[in-house]
């Protein structure tokens, strides 16, 4: 049996709404229909009345996710695209991620963001925004690399008491194939050595971690040894990894999809300068998309966006430091 | 669309309109009384940030509080100190988070009117207007998901509050989805300084409701029989099943926006016009028409609430502030995030 | 309120009929051939992202470029190749934009249906539904503000994209501020694959007029000859100072989604419904039962749009991507930041 | 004569209006009200028509001072406070700010954001957004700290073909005052060493500049020296001026009241870290409010808040490195 990332997605709501009668699912087009992505196939017919398809009213939507979670339930809302959490911005960073602060009642909801770029995708279809997500105090953001996180990760969010932004990324959607679905993985907050090596440490996530590993690929030819660790989720942040890397290899880069100021790889490299001041031997590098938005043709995007090439043109600047 | 502004049904008017009128009555007197203690207490310099008072609102708010039922959900706004009370909250939760206790249900970490308690169904409202009612719907629907019959829920927004996109989509998903909510505009004829006409361009709010298939009615704000009429009315069918109800009381805000602001901004011919009329003043002289009260038995009414006021607030002053080396500065449910600051 | 939706005034119609409706049908036709063959080339997998087509569109944007005049203001959305082009977008424009030319208005940067002329008056959508119509209420205000008399804006919106905030926001803010907007509204039964009854819930959109103070009209968008009617009455009206306008045009989309969809989930009774007619069929007998054209001559127009869209496509087939080395990469306007990345 | 911050404010506005006809005023109560805070008070009398009450709709208010923008004027947006712009937040991002990028015509409009604490205003009246703004390519963040800098750069930004995020801190409105309105400034791009030291870098923006400058006055009695720079706008960031600082120091702090996940404060150290690698002599040290909602009650907001005592024990750590 093989499995992609996208299937394990849907997979996850299903045991989700299988397992837990507190679940419901509510987003654009994912009943009947399934979803745009169909990342919901199926499961309107499966489970009756608990799929629900909303108008396009993303404030409303993530409104009433949080109304129902005070009351007890997990609701899953899906943006049809990351991009257009950006009207729906206000419930998630003051209504839902507040509550527990403001009351101790928890805000037990998940948003899933299909997000990320594809070629021809566009300015407003290709975001990355868990850099945004993450600057707000009681969110949790998930960015899985892999099918199994892409899974387990998910069924975390669900179960956990507070509201996640679930980052899942386009470009992996069926790109990304595996054998079965990990039942046990790591949980949040810890972070994943996803190939060890001795020289630099790629800190990376979501689509960048794969980037990362061709750009480890193509390095070990020339004898040097990245070493790629996955975030898994950007906030919290698994420190001690990264730490420990950085403690081996003495170098780093940090790889991100999103835009270059601030963000995940300013916080991992301001952290690793504080909190690991003597670690580096170089100085630590960033890799992000240009600052621009982000291009609708592939050769303008290819280019806007990081690469394995690009990784492996700043480990050789490194190594030579 | 039933537009009961001119002849009010009297429908669900109970037998017990008297007592319920009366209750109704007594909860707007203590709602001013605790109000004007507060605005004092800013004065004077007590309290921190503002104070944001009902006056003019006590009719229509005690409404939605009187007619709810315990088991239901409410989401009080600005100047629903008088629905608050009628609906379960006590009088010293109020004051508690004015004053910032420790006690209080927000625990100093919020103030003044972003209160509640969502155990006992009254949801906190944060500042951004129009995003509690999606909210309140939402919890609507997980009551429906969940099998519970027969529960309501209210909320209140101002005619200010009826331009954010907010209030637009959430009122079009309780529709479509045929939620029991029933929502309170009380267009108090003014957004903090700006009126009305630079609002909105419809002849009445309560033309609102066609556009999204809900039942509409407006109302005499200044009116308690009429306010207790038209939202018990609106309460009624929405409990039984004929979806989202739009209540448009119409009356004047009687304060400034805030105690800070003296409202010199208001037009004087709606102050001596119908709507400027004080909906307690209006009641007071009703119950006596009635011989349901006399002045002598008001005005104990009005002892008794300043009383219990004075009382609560005294507790409240001798109560702790927060301390922030005891405060857990936790933003996180989740036990292994709970020290996690980043 | 007016509600033309049963019948249509002549009002605005001028002498000239038949040359606008000549006029409009070829705009229609044009549009039609353009974007079947941009489905084809998406199909051969020579453009990338989506096509989003206007099938049964064609009639209702078609009237918003014809009623429009040069120095007007269009804010056209996912359907209006026919509407776009009759406003005075260049066929080539389209064709550009999704094939990714460098010489096309966007420069690649942006694709498909996200593009425009500023300086010409047309706007550029960005994806997110509701939020243009703000963007075209603000020109019109601009205008007025700078002495400019009787220009129009136009834009459109779907059935689905009523239900954002955007929209709410926007309409209000038309109506208070009486801009000469004009909000056409295509409810062609589905947004993606949700149909109206999960998207709404009051009888008709058109009921959402009353609400903000505007002139409500509905027309049936599989009618050419009532779009122009219906559209040129309410782009009269708001030049006229009537204020902002909402025509409410009812159709069925006849395509997917976008290439990818097969519409499956559409319920054939309305396909084979009034408002399933194909517009372009209609307009075609029309114009036979008039006497104004034969099928000749409509065969004719056809292949001359045939011609021109061939000719389009072979010449841009030929013209530059956009090269990733010469492009500025450049955010903003101020010289001196331009090479600032951060 | 003295001048407040806030008057600052209302002067700058005053004068783009009376020199520039394609300006005007939009935003709730800003007309004959004067606004909330009284930032364009008479400005309604004096300039007919040119300063609107608008509805409550900042989606509406942000989205119109675009399609005004196109059209040639200059719209300054008053948000009441700063908070309120998360649902204005699409139309800042996606609309304004991308907008040069995808047509050529520039979008020259200013969003006034009156943020920061003061005692008793809670979550929702409080908020630093510079950090959220300063993600997104097109935009452009000030954060006056100063009466001369509130006026000046005020006026840059209306003057400005892009759009301007202009972060006024309300703890500063009436608390500053100055002898007169500087004519000429430094324009925007360039930092400002606003007090010079030999010993720790301090760098910081807004209400927290003058938290910095306390601390400096308080370590110098101790014989330690900060320099604090003034970043005046977080983007663009002035790099040179941060970087000659911290090639004299060797030691910096980096202070904001925003919240701690990303942000200024990241970018920055972020920076130093690469392009300073060698010129500090210890970890550099990061000062935010803490990761929770902004506390209403004083006594906790105090202590959420960065302030000058937590500078000086931050300052006397790094002198003991
Ligand atoms: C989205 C949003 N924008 C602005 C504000 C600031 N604000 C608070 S109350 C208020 C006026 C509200 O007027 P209305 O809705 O009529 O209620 P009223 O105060 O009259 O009861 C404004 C503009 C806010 N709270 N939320
Ligand atoms: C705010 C927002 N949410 C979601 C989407 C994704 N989306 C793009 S088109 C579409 C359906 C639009 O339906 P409708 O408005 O009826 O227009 P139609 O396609 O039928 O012409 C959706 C949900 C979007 N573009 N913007
Ligand atoms: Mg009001
Ligand atoms: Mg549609």
């Amino acid at each position: 049996m093989s499995i992609t990332y996208l299937e394990a997605i849907r997979e996850a709501q299903s045991v989700a709404l299988r397992d837990d009668p507190r679940v419901y699912l509510y987003g654009q087009d994912i009943g009947p229909f399934g979803g745009a992505f169909k990342a919901t196939k199926d499961l309107a017919a499966l489970y009756p009345g608990r799929v629900l398809d909303s108008p396009i009213s993303e404030d409303a939507m993530v409104g009433s996710a949080v109304g129902a979670a005070m009351e007890g339930m997990r609701p899953v809302v899906e943006m049809q695209f990351a991009d257009f959490s950006s009207v729906g911005f206000n419930q998630i960073v003051n209504q839902a991620a507040t509550l527990y602060w403001r009351t101790g009642v928890p805000c037990p909801i998940t948003i899933r963001l299909p997000a990320g770029g594809n070629p021809g995708a566009g300015p407003f279809h290709s975001q990355m925004l868990e850099g945004i997500y993450s600057h707000f105090p009681g969110l949790i953001v998930m960015t899985p690399a892999t099918v199994e996180d892409a899974y387990s990760m998910l069924l975390e969010a669900i179960a956990l008491d507070d509201p996640v932004i679930y980052c899942e990324h386009k470009y992996l959607y069926n790109r990304l194939k595996a054998d079965a679905l990990s039942t046990s993985n790591l949980p949040t907050g810890q972070a994943r050595v996803a190939r060890p090596g001795r020289d630099v440490t790629v800190v990376a996530y979501s689509a960048m971690v794969h980037e990362a590993l061709a750009a480890a690929e193509e390095m070990a030819r020339e004898g040097v040894e990245l070493e790629v660790v996955d975030l898994r989720a950007v906030k919290p942040l698994d420190f001690d990894t990264v730490l420990a890397s950085v403690a081996r290899t003495g170098r780093m880069i940090c790889v991100a999809e999103s835009w270059p100021w601030g963000g995940t790889n300013a916080e991992v490299i301001a952290r690793v300068a504080s909190e690991g001041f003597t670690l580096l031997d170089a100085p630590p590098v960033r890799i992000n998309s240009f600052d621009t938005p982000i291009p609708y043709h592939p050769k303008l995007w290819a280019a806007h966006r990081p690469s394995s090439k690009a990784i492996c043109v700043e480990a050789r600047k490194l190594m030579e430091w | 669309m039933l537009n009961t502004l001119t002849e009010p049904t009297r429908e669900v008017m109970p037998a017990g309109l008297k007592d319920q009128y009366i209750g109704a009555f007594k909860w707007m007197v203590q709602a001013r009384t605790v109000e004007e203690k507060l605005s004092s207490l800013w004065r004077a310099g007590k309290v921190a940030g503002g104070v944001y008072v009902g006056k003019g609102h006590e009719a229509i708010s005690v409404a939605m509080g009187v007619m709810l039922k315990p088991g239901d959900v409410f989401g009080p706004l600005i100047r629903d100190q008088a629905g608050r009370m009628a609906f379960g909250e006590p009088l010293i939760d109020g004051v508690r988070t004015y004053l910032g206790s420790k006690l209080g249900p927000m625990r100093g970490r919020e103030g003044n009117v972003h209160r509640g308690r969502i155990r006992e169904g009254t949801f906190p409202m944060i500042s951004h207007l129009g995003s509690l009612i999606a909210v309140v719907a939402g919890a609507l629907l997980a009551r429906r998901m969940r099998g519970e019959q027969h529960v309501v829920g209210a909320t209140s927004i101002g005619d200010g509050g009826t331009s954010t996109g907010a209030f637009h989509e959430a009122l079009n998903m309780a529709a479509v989805e045929r939620l029991p909510l029933v929502v309170v505009v009380t267009n108090n004829r003014y957004a903090y300084s700006t009126p009305n006409q630079r609002q909105f361009a419809c002849r009445d709010l309560v033309d609102r409701a066609i556009g999204y298939g809900m039942e509409g009615y407006g109302v005499d704000g200044t009116d308690l029989k009429e306010c207790l009429e038209v939202v018990g009315r609106a309460v009624a069918r929405a409990r039984r099943g004929h979806g989202p109800q739009l209540v448009v009381a119409s009356c004047l805000r009687l304060s400034g926006h805030a105690e800070h602001d003296d409202a010199s901004y208001v037009d004087p011919t709606l102050s001596t016009s119908h709507v400027g009329r004080d909906c307690i003043k209006v009641a007071e002289q009703y119950l006596i028409d009635q011989g349901w009260a006399d002045r002598a038995t008001i005005l104990r009414w009005r002892e008794h609430a300043k009383g219990e006021v004075e009382e609560a607030v005294v507790k409240v002053q001798h109560e702790p502030a927060p301390d922030p080396a005891e405060e857990e500065w936790r933003s996180y449910a989740t036990e292994r995030f709970a020290t996690v600051v980043l």
